[in-house]
């Protein structure tokens, strides 16, 4: 008997990310999971740009001109997009962990999803 | 008129310390059929080498769970139609997450071995099981009734939890849903088994288990009211109050 | 001394039954399986624990059998038992006329029954046919038939028995005159041919006998008579409901788990590795259940099979005896070494084992009595938790 | 039924431990959410113009009411706290040996703890250089 093919494996992490085969929880997994660490990788860059304001005037404002950079404005827009993605998928676990709407999982997340959107357009809208 | 499609089987193939492949078999079925039909089909006229698990073909043994065009299902009870279209492939793989034996089948050892460690029940007071339209009020004699619980222990949500795939040390949803069927009130030395780090915190609400389960157990709702029972237990336990 | 060696083929009910009632003799047993275990007609039956009334009034030999089995399966492994007992439901004159002999023929075989008003057989099963005349209790069960026979090969595991599943049998060794002296198996999961000897080879796989005695060009008496069942998709009932008549078609309706399974019919096949399912037999079930219970008129197909029943003995379908018959060939063909065991049901899955054993250890001068009555089994899981 | 032995099949548990993260995870889940409003309306309509702090004086002059500080760092807690532990799950996901996992669990610890007294250290010495 074959004992290591096809058994659980660390190296199968990436299987978390794709979409193929999995249903709507599983969607929603993928999506918290990677904007999880997009935004930990966010919180710790941004930390440490912040410390620019402790040396002075001079530095952070020379900082904030970056902004302008249509691909730092647009990482900006990825951070807000996933903070929404995250926190209303992050609602709905928190309901269904307190057995609300449990069994309505899937309603709960196709509705927090498009509110998520919604929200993300009206921020694209005032941002550009 | 019996109707008649044309259908390509696509079968997961590995011998013993063999590379794995496909095998294609081609074949006329009734789409009312089961997959589990097609497959026992395969085997019958096509190729008598294949191997597979089946029993009891109407989903009270939980043998025949397979990977169908990609997603678990307990074979015997999906019909050919709602998987595939008349000319279309349809592909059969072994559950994920499993030791493959052979072909289809895989060794159910570990995953049985931990439905034992939590003491899943094999059968229950019918007034004790979880069914979707239980009457208003059952009849106190009722009570006498014994019923056949309802997972069955078929391994597709074992199959198709994505933890599940990285980690063989979780629980897992099946155990950690009989657990919660058992209550830790009434089986309070549970509570060392599911409440730790390969227990009931490793789910990520992803709810793939539900989402498969052929039975309706619902281990993803299972798993979250267990955890409410653990967080009950504490806190009663911190605030002096068994 | 080293322990007298046994071979069963099949690891359907019998062949578990037999694996476990030996390694309690203290026989070395291994278990030889083509598929896993129950993937021909032990796995597919209706899953009916019988009382015996069913068989109580044509076949009292059988009926006997059952009632005796059902009190002794429900001791040792209620596990995987829904033991919530049966009605027989009378709704036409012909039924009514069958009654009266069907009272007698139970009492004959101490089938415990009792008499029910319409009124108090719809209190206690409100979803039967409310035109009932009349029926009675008998203590009925339902069962899940492979964990039945996991929890007889689990604990023949237990006491050393082996299991080597997707093992197919290609063909018998014998010594120059004949006899049986083991068998060539192929592992379907290597690929690879072993031959494994033994002091006795037992053929215990039903409907298929017939393959296995003519590799030892001898033929069995087996005939396979298939059946069909429906699996509903709802739990209508707690009790088996049965027809109160002879035996038909689709005259019981079992609880089990979710669902109500209806069965079953009888006709004769002879290739029972694939047996097609026939529409007009599922109209048929559908027809019979309904009459039963109304409601699985509007219930959905969730499983529909067929299984082959290996039945013994002269006739056909319904005509035959429901009981077994244990083989010595020794005794039948002169050919030593292989017993046949065939025919029987389910329900007397222990009892097949038991006469087998009987048979096997009077071949090898094993005195120690059958245990098989009185020793509770392990947990169906423990199949997959012993080591094999 | 037979008993067979849990600890070969589950690993030996750990208890008072993993709920109580748990349970901090889920409820500063839900705080990060009021935590964020707060911090973006703080941001946006507090201190300067309605545009926001986009010069390094709005920030400074921002930071001189003495609840903004005090919102910034419980905010940075709370999102260190969570963030952390939600990493600790998804490398737990990863099958770590025990000593990995110790090593993780310290080096998370140590991580979060340092952040947050940088925050404050921050939080603090931005204040302080509008005085």
């Amino acid at each position: 008997m074959d004992q290591t093919r096809n058994q659980p494996s660390a190296r199968k992490f990436l299987s978390w990310f794709i979409p193929v085969g999995r249903q709507v929880g599983g969607w929603a997994f993928a999506l918290s999971r990677v904007t999880a660490i997009g935004l930990t990788f966010y919180l710790f860059l941004h930390l440490y740009v912040l410390r620019l304001l402790a040396l002075g005037p001079g530095h952070y404002d020379e900082f904030l001109k970056l902004t302008e950079n249509p691909i730092i404005k647009l990482g900006e827009w990825a951070v807000v997009a996933a903070v929404f993605l995250h926190g209303f998928n992050g609602i709905r676990i928190v309901l269904t962990s307190f057995g609300v709407g449990v069994t309505r999982q899937k309603q709960l997340f196709y509705g927090f999803m498009i509110a998520a959107i919604l929200v993300i357009l009206i921020f694209t809208v005032r941002m550009y | 008129m019996v109707e008649t499609w044309k259908i390509t089987l696509r079968v997961y193939r590995q011998k013993e310390n063999q590379e794995s492949h496909f095998d294609d078999f081609q074949m006329d079925v009734n789409p009312d059929e089961y997959v589990l039909d097609a497959v026992e089909r395969a085997w019958a006229f096509h190729d008598r080498s294949i191997c597979f698990r089946h029993a009891c073909h109407h989903s009270t043994c939980g043998a025949c769970g397979m990977r169908v065009n990609g997603v678990e299902k307990l074979t015997c009870i999906t019909p050919i139609r709602e998987v595939t279209h008349n000319g279309a492939t349809l592909k059969v793989e072994p559950l994920r997450n499993f030791p493959v034996v052979s072909d289809l089948a895989v060794d159910m050892g570990p995953f049985y071995r931990k439905m034992e460690a939590v003491g899943a029940r094999a059968v229950l007071p019918v007034t004790e099981a979880e069914i979707e339209n239980p009457p208003s009020k059952w009849d106190p004699d009722d009570s006498q009734y014994i019923r056949l619980s309802d997972c069955l222990e078929c391994g597709l949500c074992m199959s198709a939890c994505p933890i599940m795939a990285t980690t063989p040390a979780y629980l897992g949803p099946a155990p950690l849903a009989a657990a919660q069927d058992q209550g830790l009130r009434r089986k309070p030395e549970l509570l060392s088994i599911v409440d730790c780090e390969d227990g009931v915190w490793r789910c990520h609400s992803a709810f793939e288990c539900t989402a498969v389960c052929p039975s309706f157990v619902d281990p993803g709702r299972r798993i979250m009211n267990l955890r409410t029972q653990v967080v009950d237990m504490k806190l009663r336990k911190l605030f002096g109050k068994a | 001394m080293s322990k007298p060696q046994v071979i069963i083929i099949g690891a359907g009910f019998t062949g578990v039954a037999t694996a476990h009632d030996l390694a309690l003799r203290g026989c070395e047993v291994t278990v030889v399986e083509r598929g896993d275990l129950c993937n021909g007609t032990s796995g597919r039956t209706h899953g009916l624990l019988h009382s015996g009334g069913r068989y109580a009034v044509k076949d009292k030999e059988s009926a006997v059998e059952c009632i005796d089995e059902n009190m002794i399966l429900r001791k040792i492994v209620p596990q995987v038992i829904e033991p919530n007992g049966g009605l027989f439901i009378a709704l036409d004159e012909s039924d009514l006329a069958y009654a009266e002999q069907f009272i007698e023929s139970c009492q004959e075989c101490h089938i415990p029954l009792e008499e029910l008003k319409p009124s108090q057989a719809l209190k206690l099963e409100p979803n039967i046919n409310p035109n009932v005349l009349v029926a009675f209790t008998i203590p009925d069960g339902t069962f899940d038939p492979l964990r039945l026979a996991l929890a007889f090969a689990g604990t023949a595991k237990h006491h050393g028995a082996k299991f080597h599943t997707f093992t197919e049998v290609e063909s018998l060794l014998t010594d120059g005159a004949g006899n049986v002296e083991g068998i060539k198996a192929l592992n379907r999961a290597s690929g690879r041919s072993e031959e494994l000897r033994a002091d006795v080879v037992v053929n215990a796989t039903g409907a298929w006998a017939g393959h296995i005695t003519a590799m030892a060009g001898l033929d069995a008496p087996v005939k396979p008579t298939p059946g069909i069942m429906v699996a509903y998709n709802q739990r209508f009932v707690q009790r088996a409901i049965n027809r109160l008549n002879a035996p038909g078609d689709g005259d019981i309706v079992l609880p089990q788990r979710r669902m109500a399974v209806v069965g079953t019919t009888s006709f004769d096949a002879e290739n029972v590795d694939y047996i097609p399912v026939v529409d007009d037999q599922i109209k048929l079930m559908l027809e019979r259940g309904s009459e039963l219970i109304p409601g699985i008129r509007s219930a959905k197909p969730r499983g529909i099979y067929m299984a082959a029943r290996p039945l013994v003995g002269g006739g056909s379908g319904r005509s035959i005896a429901r009981t077994f018959k244990c083989y010595d060939h020794k005794e039948t063909h002169n050919v030593d070494g292989l017993v046949t065991i065939t025919g029987g049901k389910a329900t007397t899955l222990r009892a097949m084992a038991e006469k087998t054993a009987d048979v096997v250890c009077a071949k090898l001068n094993i005195s120690t009595p059958c245990l098989t009555k009185e020793t509770p089994l392990l947990s169906y899981r423990s199949y997959y938790t012993t080591p094999n | 039924m037979s008993q067979s032995t849990s600890s070969t099949y589950v690993t030996a548990p750990r208890p008072d431990e993993t709920t109580w993260i748990w349970l901090v995870k889920i409820v500063t889940g839900p705080l990060l959410i009021v935590l964020l409003i707060v911090h973006l309306i703080a941001n946006h309509y507090v201190g300067s113009q309605p545009s926001g702090l986009m010069t390094y004086e709005d920030v400074i002059h921002y930071f001189q009411n003495p609840i903004i500080p005090a919102i910034e760092i419980l905010f940075l807690a709370t999102v260190v706290t969570h963030s952390l532990i939600g990493l600790r799950g998804i490398i737990l996901d990863l099958n770590p040996s025990r000593t990995v996992l110790t090593v993780v669990n310290w080096f998370l610890s140590l991580l979060g703890v340092f952040s947050v007294a940088y925050g404050i250290w921050l939080a603090l010495s931005i204040a302080s250089q509008g005085r």
